[in-house]
């Protein structure tokens, strides 16, 4: 059976059988190294990839069912040359220690700033709540987001926003 | 009605592995352009092991870290080492890391002194220079002793360190040094339980540990918020033999096929779950560990279980005995309470 | 020794040096590693909690074309290992003795067929009386789940351990204290098996190189003492497996004992294919350990102003199918069940259990959590029978630096009193 | 509109269904129809007194719609506290209604709102309730090749209450939805149903029959709702005992009735 997709932004045919899902056809036939696959269930967010805009996990997504569709996955924001602010945000607050669920994270975060540049806390909560991390306890990455919506607000950038996340970390106590 | 409620706990970690030798060896090589090879048998598992070293080389030989590379967790290319357990590898894997680097250095001052006409034991490292402790004229780059000790005293600046930390297991008496050193945490959590469905969610938590010295502060600070998060999820709903823990005897409702099998069952916090935590850290400085450094990873998840139960007494006035405090539990304690005071 | 001083680098905050490949993806971990010619793996878990293997009939699956292998304990008989007794096979040997435990693992083409493979390999049990309460487990007339190691690692269902088969701590006189004592406190606590639960389930990829040995890939926490065990099992000396730890998706303890290695080891030396075995997060949660539940009895004695006097703590831990570390960490429970307090006198007495549960491993905390709650939970009880504040009776009984703890280790930095001063600041305790 | 397909399955959003396959062995004689591109089902549709929505909306869509939110208030806040977001992505109401869980949040909601479901199969179109139409947990009374469409949903003022171990991506352990419609303070009509605590969603009949025509308080809703134990039958599973179920199910019944009241204009 024959697949023909868009994955980050370059046009992907290639040849799969019906029952594998687009984890499988990304992890196994094209290789790509940002997807995470591990509980296969829906629930970890690790395998998070987005198709038209939506943040979807590939493990619950019938490879059949993306003919024609967008998947964007992180390789498409940036490398380490130039990176897209979102993950300059996340490397800055050093937001994530074991790295394994950190490229779904950054895609439900990409996905939900999209639909709403300027969220409150609840709403990167809410919108951040389908990927779970057992490393950061959720602090930092949601400071990396709150981070990033400051930099990126139309307001003046607020510097000490950014250097109080830096300096929360480096003051003795480390009190937030 | 929601009820608020407040509660404390501290703890006691034995550093190292009690009742067997555990140690860490590191090789270091310094380049002719001073920058340095570490290899080492730990693996980093998220704790941000690697830096830590990249940091403390970096420290003792004055470089930047961008100039220190670590290669790790290879049985054939790294020298050997115990396990990523019991929160040794900052304190015995920074020892051994400097012992190599103490060698290295000592071939490095050699050079220096035959290249500045002084004696070894003068010279003392600052800024990236090797200089004279009498004499602020003599100076040299590390870089260049470097290359002096490779190509022209025919001296490779490299060295190789290990480190067992001290213990004697410990008898039925106490005697004995179980663990080379110990560090602590206290955390306060506030929680609000609703006494008509029991339900328990924790509002915000302070912690501290006590990491003799911090490395790395961030990754400090990160390992106690999740170590946290771990025990507020251990503390509310994480078991994998729901209804197992019952103080006299298994529980009625008790059946082994009960097990989670996916993440919905078995109620790993979200991003929904956490609440505010403050993570802190305190210095109390351990001449033994490597800068005064002790550990910080393991102890963050033991006290936020007995703060929660405690605040939960706080707030609703019933001890919850058994964890996890399941809002069954917790409403069965609360209807008791309320009958025993109703009769 | 290092004195107290200001660095360059330490105690400035610096990003992980992996970080700019975590953020873009680039940072390879087990799942994402590809070998040519490589197989999947797929284990056969035991769907009974306790019973004997009567037959494994791999024959339907091997009939599918693609599928390579059926790997049983039949391929590597005398292969056993365990922390501190040898106890535990690396598929069920004769017996299964916690469902969940691995019997079978198939390595074929792909992934999709290892999974059907796994499906038609028909596994013939009899079922055996399962006991799952650590405290049944004692009991005279449980069902013994170690039948072989009886006398040398258990005694029916109790692990010996320590000198007198239990482990203990005798310290000052508890009974002459507990006389003195104006208050005293004796209440039970247990707690439950949480799971380590990285996000990354275990993973292994094994290769077997052109010199005969092997390479071996996996999520582990300690690369020297699991390649003692993979050399084991494939027979070959240790300078022939190369074991090595890509970038690993978290640990927690759950890591630091042997998980899928030896299998897909074994798995790579029969088929002479480079095999992946990866657990789904059910697999890892069925298959890997558990922190040990422990069910305690504490007693406690104080004088009436709130200095602490004598602490008894009597403890049954769980330790699941298998040994692994259950000893190392219900010594940790016997010696420090006092915490960073000061007690003259305190006795303890744990006893290990095997159950037909989950084998219990390290997870973070090792060993001092469950008598951290226990006891801490216990102090608040104290401090409310004595009507003082939680925060004072803890400051009035814990370690200070130049004294001697109770059981007699030299006091040196310790930060407990600054722990407890920094939150009650910060959180604004007591206002 | 959809030929029957032999020994077939209907894969809409396919969060259920892929989660029986992934690790697991695919049966043979499985074939899969995606009907997921049909845009015309993917739709939300506001008529005078009630909303359309086509069987392939997602519980994104259901919970970012305002006409949803105002008319429908019980669907709105399902769908958003149930699962995650990359599920609420794929998951379509249609599914949902398939998969029968006893404990779907969205059923119990759909159910409150006494939603009507056309569908259309080999034998023809017809409409049926969601009662009828789920018979059991996973077993509803479609006939092969039978696919629902569309839902009517009557507007109206109501409320969903959720419990599940976690405050995200949890199944609930028990959850109410309760529609009313209220004539200045007093209770003219009432629909309370309570999902997790038997074979299939419940209607609470007693606690409909001793509100009616009440006026409106905390007091007599809360004490009335107890009335909700004699229409459950819960088991004890690994997500709660039957004596807690047997205990929130009241509080849970209470909380949405006062909370469809306060939307439907009664204040306290």
């Amino acid at each position: 059976m024959k697949l023909t997709f868009f994955l980050n932004g370059r046009e992907v045919t290639c040849d799969i059988s019906p029952e594998m899902t687009l984890l499988t056809v990304l992890k196994e036939l094209l290789h790509v190294n940002s997807v995470k696959r591990a509980c296969l269930q829906g629930e970890c967010g690790a395998c998070t990839v987005i198709v038209d805009g939506d943040a979807m996990n590939s493990c619950l997504i019938l490879a059949a069912t993306v003919g024609g569709k967008h998947v964007e996955t992180l390789e498409s924001l940036g490398d380490s040359q130039h990176m897209h602010p979102l993950q300059k945000a996340f490397l800055d607050t050093g937001a994530f220690q074991c790295g394994f669920c950190t490229p779904g994270f950054i895609m439900s975060a990409k996905a939900l700033l999209d639909k709403n540049p300027h969220p409150t806390e609840e709403e990167i909560r809410y919108g951040l709540s389908g990927n779970l991390c057992r490393c950061t306890g959720y602090v930092k990455p949601l400071e990396a987001v709150k981070a990033y919506v400051a930099a990126q607000s139309d307001i003046k950038v607020n510097e000490d926003a950014v250097q109080a996340v830096k300096a929360a970390a480096e003051q003795m106590g480390g009190a937030h | 009605m929601i009820r608020k409620g407040r509660g404390i706990a501290g703890c006691l970690y034995s550093l190292t592995v009690p009742n067997a030798p555990n140690p860490c060896t590191a090789n270091v090589l310094m380049r002719e352009d001073g920058s340095v090879n570490i290899q080492m048998g730990i693996v980093d598992i998220g704790q941000g092991a690697q830096t830590a070293m990249c940091m403390m080389a970096a420290e003792f030989f004055t470089i930047p870290v961008e100039k220190v590379r670590i290669y790790t967790a290879d049985t054939h290319a790294t020298p050997y080492d115990f396990g990523t357990l019991s929160s040794r590898l900052t304190f015995v894997g920074g020892r051994a890391l400097l012992n190599a680097c103490q060698q290295v250095m000592d071939v490095l001052k050699s050079a220096a002194a035959m290249q500045l006409h002084t004696l070894p034991e003068r010279l003392y490292c600052e800024g990236g220079f090797l200089k004279d402790k009498y004499d602020p004229a003599k100076m040299l780059p590390i870089q260049a002793a470097a290359a002096i000790s490779q190509f022209v005293c025919r001296k490779m600046p490299m060295g190789q360190g290990e480190y067992y930390p001290f213990n004697v297991p410990a008898d039925e008496n106490g005697c004995g040094e179980p663990s080379v050193s110990y560090y602590y945490h206290a955390s306060v959590a506030d929680v609000e339980v609703d006494d008509e469905t029991g339900v328990v969610t924790v509002k915000e938590i302070w912690s501290a540990v006590d990491c003799g010295k911090a490395i790395n502060p961030s990754a400090v600070v990160g390992q106690c918020d999740g170590g946290t998060l771990q025990g507020i999820g251990w503390a509310l709903g994480e078991d994998m033999y729901p209804y197992c823990t019952h103080n006299d005897g298994p529980a009625p409702e008790f059946d082994p096929d009960f097990r989670p099998r996916n993440l919905s069952d078995y109620p790993l916090p979200t991003t929904m779950d956490a609440p505010e935590i403050h993570s802190m850290f305190v210095e109390s400085h351990d001449g033994e560990g490597p800068y005064g450094a002790k550990a910080a990873g393991e102890i963050c998840a033991n006290t936020a279980a007995p703060a929660i139960v405690n605040a939960i007494h706080d707030a609703v006035g019933v001890w919850i005995t058994e964890l996890p405090a399941t809002p069954d539990k917790v409403l069965r304690a609360i209807r008791e309470k309320q009958e025993k005071e109703g009769a | 020794m290092y004195e107290k001083q200001d660095y360059e680098v330490i105690g400035h905050s610096r990003p992980r040096n992996d970080a700019p490949g975590q953020v873009t993806g680039t940072v390879q971990y087990v799942c994402d590693l590809h070998l040519p010619g490589m197989l999947y793996a797929k284990p056969v878990l035991s769907t009974e909690h306790h019973a004997r293997i009567l037959s494994i009939d791999a024959s339907a699956a091997l009939a599918l074309p693609g599928v390579h292998c059926v790997a049983t304990s039949a391929d590597a008989p005398d292969y056993c290992y365990g922390v501190t007794d040898h106890d535990t096979p690396c598929l069920a040997v004769n017996k299964v003795r916690y469902k969940g435990e691995m019997v079978a693992c198939v390595a074929a083409e792909s992934y999709a067929l290892a999974c059907k493979a796994a499906s038609l390999v028909k596994v013939e049990y009899e079922r055996l009386p399962a006991v799952f309460d650590p405290r049944d487990a004692l009991k005279p007339g449980a069902p013994v789940i170690h039948d072989e190691c009886q006398g040398t690692s258990y005694e029916g269902n109790l692990l010996l351990a320590g000198p007198g088969k239990t482990l203990k701590l005798r310290v000052g006189d508890v009974d002459k204290g507990f006389a003195e004592s104006d208050v005293i406190l004796e209440r039970e606590f247990c707690t439950n098996p949480q799971k380590p639960l990285p996000i990354e389930p275990f993973a292994t990829l094994a290769a077997p190189d052109d010199e005969g040995g092997l390479t071996v890939w996996s999520t582990q926490q300690c690369v020297f003492g699991i390649a003692e065990h993979v050399a084991s099992i494939v027979q070959l000396p240790m300078s022939k497996v190369r074991m090595v730890a890509p970038a690993v998706g978290g640990g927690f303890g759950e890591k630091n004992q042997v998980g899928t290695e030896p299998v897909t080891a074994l798995l790579a030396k029969l088929t002479n294919r480079p095999v992946k075995l990866e657990l789904t997060t059910e697999e890892s949660l069925m298959f890997t350990g558990t922190k040990h539940p422990m069910y305690f009895t504490y007693k406690l004695g104080a004088k009436r102003d709130g200095t602490l006097v004598a602490l008894k703590w009597d403890c049954v831990t769980g330790c699941g199918a298998y040994s692994s570390v259950a000893k190392l960490i219900s010594g940790k429970v016997a010696f420090w069940g006092a915490g960073p307090y000061l007690i003259p006198n305190q006795w303890s007495d744990v006893k290990i259990a095997c159950t037909n549960k989950q084998i219990g491993s390290a997870m973070r905390g090792f060993g001092m959590g469950q008598p951290t709650f226990a006891l801490e939970v216990l102090m608040d009880m104290l401090a409310e029978e004595l009507g003082m504040d939680p925060l004072e009776l803890r400051k009035k009984n814990m370690f200070r630096d130049g004294e001697h703890m109770s059981t007699g280790q030299a006091i040196r930095a310790s930060g407990i009193g600054l722990c407890l001063d920094k939150v009650a600041e910060a959180s604004g305790w007591g206002k | 509109m959809l030929e029957a397909a032999p020994g077939g399955k209907i894969l809409a959003g396919g969060t259920d269904i892929l989660v029986t396959l992934n690790g697991n062995a695919v049966p043979d004689d499985l074939t899969l129809v995606h009907i997921g591109e049909i845009a015309e089902l993917r739709r939300i549709t506001e008529t005078e007194t009630a909303l359309k929505i086509g069987c392939l909306v997602t519980d994104t869509m259901l919970a970012g719609s305002a006409a949803v939110e105002k008319y429908a208030h019980a669907l709105w806040q399902a769908a958003r506290e149930s699962a995650g977001p990359q599920v609420r992505n794929r998951a379509t109401v249609g599914g949902n209604i398939g998969t029968a869980s006893p404990a779907a949040d969205v059923v119990c909601a759909l159910e409150a709102m006494d939603a009507v479901a056309h569908i259309v199969g080999p034998g023809g179109e017809r409409d049926a309730r969601l009662g009828e139409i789920i018979t059991g947990p996973k077993k509803t009374s479609l006939a092969r090749g039978e696919i629902i469409t569309e839902l009517t949903v009557p507007k109206g003022a109501s409320a969903f209450e959720k419990i599940g171990k976690r405050q995200a991506m949890t199944i609930s352990i028990a959850n109410a939805a309760a529609w009313v419609e209220l004539e200045g303070d007093t209770i003219r009509a009432l629909r309370v149903v309570i999902g997790s605590a038997a074979p299939t969603h419940v209607r609470a009949a007693e606690v409909e029959a001793a509100l009616t025509g009440q006026k409106v308080s905390r007091a007599v809703v809360e004490e009335k709702a107890r009335l909700a134990v004699h229409s459950i039958s819960p088991l004890t599973d690994q997500r709660a005992t039957q004596w807690y179920r047997t205990e929130v199910v009241p509080v849970m019944v209470a909380r949405a009735i006062l909370a469809a009241c306060e939307q439907g204009g009664w204040n306290t």
